[in-house]
């Protein structure tokens, strides 16, 4: 069984390392301030004792206020996972890091939610559009597009 | 990379094919010859049983495409809706079976038939005559057990395989 | 155009042969004796393509086409009408001459190979006393309309296919010719006719290898599985003819299947002892060997998968040409050391080379090639 | 003198027999070798989870069966247990018996497709796909007998399945199951030790176990990179901690390992499968459930084991009817990922049967 950890206790974990970068830590869930994110990624690939070297999934979801990024992170090592999230704010270009240079995984997912949510990633080496064309105008699965 | 195999494995694969030319072919040549389908076929079209239907529309708030389109009047001497319109438009539908399925009244059947070509697109809108319960309009028995029943038992292609093991 | 000059010893051969009371002139059994071949080579083909068309289903446990005429036999005759009255496609910016010329550029050679081919004792049009050598010169002519249609097309993917199939055809024509010589050797003859006679037991069993060798290489010049690169349906779509249609790309299709038929007919008369046999007639005998040997291709086509290109070229220099070579070498000192030796003790001492040299061979022969650092 | 070439570009796709869909590959060639690929996605894109957005739970489960056609009913499955997570619904007995039987009869399924076009694009000609077709086929007839689809199966319901399987199901199952393991015998005498397919398919794309880790592949892509992860056995979901089956991994992550571990995975499913009908219990397939479903609000990422790796649903409830975000994570675009990697250096030939090696299914890329 895939053990999920309890977002405290990596929080625990992570904040001395990270002071006041965890905003908010529930069940499985790490809310994570965006600009801290890439720095605390790699913590997560790479501390013993979590070696998340598996990134399940990247998805992002449009509330309004905020666009919340979520990763799904698994260490395949250890069997156990860990849901991060951070937040972006503003609808004209929000931006998060990209963790492509930690997981290759994230290549193309980043890619999708910048072509249908209009989320840049930062340091993303190929970001642009992946299912619609160069000049598709707005970004299908914001709330606002109809 | 070597053939490290002196050409065994292409023999082998070869006397397989070769074992196969004896078999009985698998294909079914179909306007002359019809396999039964599935008594629970989700086949093209609806049926509609008018005695049933009470115009609650549940089948078409059930429908993940919006293919029916219902409208009713209320009949105060009988004291029930009357169905003025039931429409179904065959171009959408997916053939899900979720309107079937939630019919309370067992009044909407998905048809046993799948020879439904058409050749031009209005015709696959389908009005309430059209879809009527009738002779030729065999319903299934997808999520009505009583008339899956009725059917008879689908041919398979696992009792059709003439290969001994 | 001494060919076509009476005084050329071969047509004193053919007329020599003619029964003295037939009428007419050496000219008119010449262009009889064309339509007939031509009309015999279409009548194959069109029965190749239904053999195997309804082969290769029964081989995959289907039916095969069976609508056409009884059992389907008219199925190539409905396939030709389709493919007559398609649109003729010639791509925009395509070279159109070399577009135009070159199905008939790859089909005439094809066809030309069936003057020297003896369908019963005699019964060839021209029995050239090169006849062999003949074969190997025409045959290879077909990759030069192979190309012209692949650069013609102005396609990406025939020019990819064009290539291949030059690369391929020049490289298996050299052990394609060497194992003809053990054949040769053992007649001392090049003519078609004169190697039929002198099988008195088929040289298959004599020339194991070489029938091998023979087989192998003449699969890949005429581009049949394992050898179909050329075509590849799965890589590069249809290969050099990805842009014909209509008529044109009927041509190419004929061709295919007139060189199968060609070199069906050819491995017939080296290796299984042409029109020779007991009871039936000559004639029947020669299409019953012509026909088993198609379907030995066939079978082969609907098993196994294709090579790739470097793979393809690797067997054809490191395998299969020195072992050519070794063959040839035996033959010459089988030929010289016992020329009279008992044949069924040199059939089972060349069955046993042939089974040493695979092993060895299987074991060291690498196909080399792989990953390309980029 | 040096002849003077230059490399070119040529688009393998949209329209090709072996992108298995409409798929391109943008490569530059240098002769045969391919000096650069990029992919290019799209063509299929319907916009499935923005569709999703406006439609009921319930509602979305014909969409699923529209995500990885070859996979229909793991799809089903991934999305009503995403669903079941997030709504705390319990379901009966039977019908997790019967949803395993049927996500493993998918796998054999989506299996044979997967195997049957890579030996094509390895030039077999058809046969071994219409063998494979052919089995494949019996297996769409015990799903047409359950739900009366042979594609779009829809048969899987939030509390359940939708029906009972009919009582001449379990018989023609019993005698499927009973064949299948000599067919697969048979796939292997055909090909498997065949020496052409050895020569293409050995040490020919290979994915290093690191970089398939990196690149979060999944499934057999993942397991023929020697990767012993299955979430069946990692994360069990359903009833498969009951069962007793193996997880076949590869060694180099070269195309025959990856080949060589769907038709070890269709022998374990078979097994699976015989341990199911053993074991399945008597009883209710469906439990009720309100016919407009609120689940609370709230997130719930569920996933599983489908044929081409980790299929997971993200679903995101705002106590209405519909989802307010419905992600899938798509296995096989995730494993596509590495395709530049597995490409760069090889042949044209060898890039088709790459990609034919990873199998994908270009509904479920594009969705």
């Amino acid at each position: 069984m895939t053990l999920a950890l309890s977002g405290e206790d990596v929080a625990a974990k992570l904040e001395p390392q990270f002071p006041g970068s965890i905003i908010e830590s529930r069940g499985n869930n790490l809310l994570v301030k965006s600009e801290s994110l890439f720095d605390l990624a790699s913590f997560l690939k790479t501390a013993p004792g979590l070696d998340f070297d598996y990134l399940t999934s990247i998805t992002a979801v449009d509330y309004y206020d905020y666009f919340e990024v979520v990763y799904h992170l698994t260490s395949i090592k250890h069997n156990h996972s860990l849901v991060v999230k951070t937040r972006c704010y503003g609808r004209d270009n929000p931006t998060v890091p990209s963790v492509v240079s930690l997981w290759r995984g994230a290549d193309f997912q980043e890619r999708e939610i910048y072509d249908l949510m209009g989320i840049s990633f930062d340091g993303h080496p190929n970001l642009k559009r992946i299912f619609l064309w160069e000049g598709f105008q707005g970004h299908p699965l914001r709330k606002d597009y109809l | 990379m070597r053939f490290e195999r002196y050409g065994i494995g292409v023999a082998k694969g070869m006397a397989l094919t070769f074992k196969h030319l004896f078999r009985h072919p698998i294909t079914t040549q179909y306007p002359e010859e019809k396999l039964t389908v599935s008594r629970r076929t989700r086949g093209n079209e609806l049926v509609w049983d008018r005695g049933k239907c009470t115009g609650c529309a549940t089948c078409a708030k059930s429908c993940p495409q919006g293919a029916i389109r219902i409208v009713t009047s209320v009949s105060t001497e009988e004291n029930k809706y009357l169905v003025e319109k039931f429409e179904v438009d065959i171009g959408y539908c997916i053939f899900c079976g979720l309107c079937v399925e939630s019919c309370p009244f067992d009044a909407l059947f998905l048809s046993y038939d799948y020879e439904r070509a058409r050749y031009r697109r209005q015709e696959l809108v389908m009005a309430k005559e059209g879809l009527l319960l009738s002779e030729k309009k065999q319903p299934s028995g997808y999520a009505r057990p009583k008339v899956e029943a009725t059917l008879p038992k689908q041919t398979l292609l696992l009792d059709r395989d003439k290969v001994k093991k | 155009m001494t060919i076509f000059n009476p005084s050329f010893s071969s047509v004193n051969h053919y007329s020599a042969t003619l029964p003295p009371d037939w009428p007419g002139g050496f000219w008119l059994h010449w262009g009889v004796f064309v339509v007939i071949i031509f009309a015999f080579v279409m009548a194959m083909v069109m029965g190749f393509i239904y053999l195997e068309r309804r082969g290769i289903g029964r081989f995959q446990v289907r039916l095969g086409p069976n609508r056409v005429g009884p059992f389907g036999v008219l199925q190539p005759v409905a396939d030709a009408i389709k493919v007559l009255i398609k649109e003729d496609i010639v791509p925009a910016k395509g070279d159109k001459w070399v577009y135009w010329l070159a199905p008939v550029v790859a089909f005439v050679p094809a066809l030309m190979i069936f003057a020297v081919v003896p369908f019963q004792d005699g019964a060839l049009l021209a029995d050239l006393n090169i006849g062999i050598l003949y074969v190997v010169a025409i045959s290879s002519v077909s990759v030069v309309g192979i190309f012209m249609a692949g650069w013609g097309s102005n396609n990406k993917y025939s020019l990819i296919g064009a290539m291949r199939a030059v690369a391929q055809v020049v490289s298996y024509e050299i052990p394609l010719v060497l194992s003809i010589i053990g054949v040769v050797l053992l007649t001392g003859a090049l003519s078609m006719n004169k190697i039929v006679e002198a099988q008195t037991i088929p040289f298959i069993l004599l020339q194991p290898l070489g029938f091998l060798i023979y087989f192998l290489a003449a699969c890949a010049e005429i581009n049949r599985t394992p050898f179909d690169l050329l075509e590849a349906e799965s890589e590069i779509v249809a290969g050099f003819h990805v842009e014909y249609s209509g008529m044109k790309f009927a041509l190419f299709y004929l061709t295919e299947y007139a060189e199968a038929l060609a070199i069906s007919a050819i491995i017939t008369t080296l290796f299984l002892s042409g029109w020779r046999g007991p009871i039936l007639p000559p004639f029947l005998w020669f299409l019953i060997k012509v026909f088993a040997v198609f379907c030995l291709i066939f079978w082969v086509r609907s098993t196994i998968p294709r090579l790739r290109i470097d793979q393809v070229m690797a067997f054809a220099w490191k395998c299969l040409l020195p072992l050519a070579l070794i063959n040839l070498f035996i033959t010459g000192i089988q030929v010289i050391v016992w020329p009279e030796a008992l044949p069924w003790a040199v059939v089972f001492l060349n069955l046993a080379i042939m089974a040493v040299l695979v092993v060895l061979w299987s074991k060291f022969f690498r196909l080399g090639g792989g990953r390309v650092e980029v | 003198m040096a002849i003077k070439t230059e490399p070119f570009v040529i688009n393998i796709g949209p329209v090709h027999p072996s992108t298995h869909g409409v798929f391109r590959m943008r490569a530059t060639l240098d002769g045969e070798v391919i000096l650069d690929m990029e992919p290019v996605f799209g063509y299929l894109h319907r916009g499935i989870e923005k569709l999703a957005e406006g439609r009921t739970y319930t509602q979305n489960i014909p969409f699923t069966d529209r995500l990885d056609y070859l996979a229909s009913m793991s799809n089903n499955l991934a999305y009503v247990m995403a669903v079941e997570k997030l709504a705390g619904i319990s379901i009966p007995e039977r019908a997790e018996y019967l949803r395993v039987i049927m996500a493993e009869l998918q796998r054999i399924a989506s299996h044979l497709i997967g195997v049957g076009a890579f030996l094509n694009d390895c030039g077999a000609f058809m046969t071994p796909f219409l063998y494979m077709f052919r089995e494949r086929e019996k297996i769409l007839d015990l799903f047409e007998m359950v739900c009366g689809q042979r594609l779009t199966y829809n048969y899987m319901r939030i509390g359940g399945v939708s029906q009972d399987i009919p009582e001449e199901f379990l018989p023609a199952l019993d005698k499927f199951v009973r064949q299948m393991p000599s067919f697969i015998d048979e796939y292997d005498q055909l090909l498997a030790e065949n020496e052409i397919l050895l020569a293409r398919a050995k040490g020919v794309g290979i994915l290093p176990k690191e970089l398939a880790i990196s690149i979060s592949a999944s499934g057999p892509v993942l397991r023929g990179s020697g990767v012993k992860w299955d979430i069946r056995k990692a994360d069990p979901y359903s009833v498969y901690d009951r069962f007793q089956f193996d997880i076949p991994i590869g060694s180099t992550g070269d195309t025959y390992d990856r080949y060589w571990v769907r038709i070890q995975e269709m022998r374990q499913s078979v097994r699976i499968i015989k341990q199911a009908m053993e074991q399945l219990p008597p009883g209710e397939v469906l439990t009720e459930v309100p016919h407009s479903l609120h689940p609370p609000v709230g997130e719930v990422y569920g996933h599983i084991e489908a044929p081409r790796g980790e299929l997971g649903f993200y679903l995101v409830s705002d106590n209405s009817i519909a989802p307010y975000r419905f992600h899938v994570r798509p296995p096989t675009l995730i494993n596509l990922t590495a395709l530049r990697d597995m490409m760069i250096g090889w042949k044209i030939a060898d890039a088709v049967i790459i990609f034919g090696s990873i199998d994908i299914c270009l509904a479920e890329v594009d969705r």
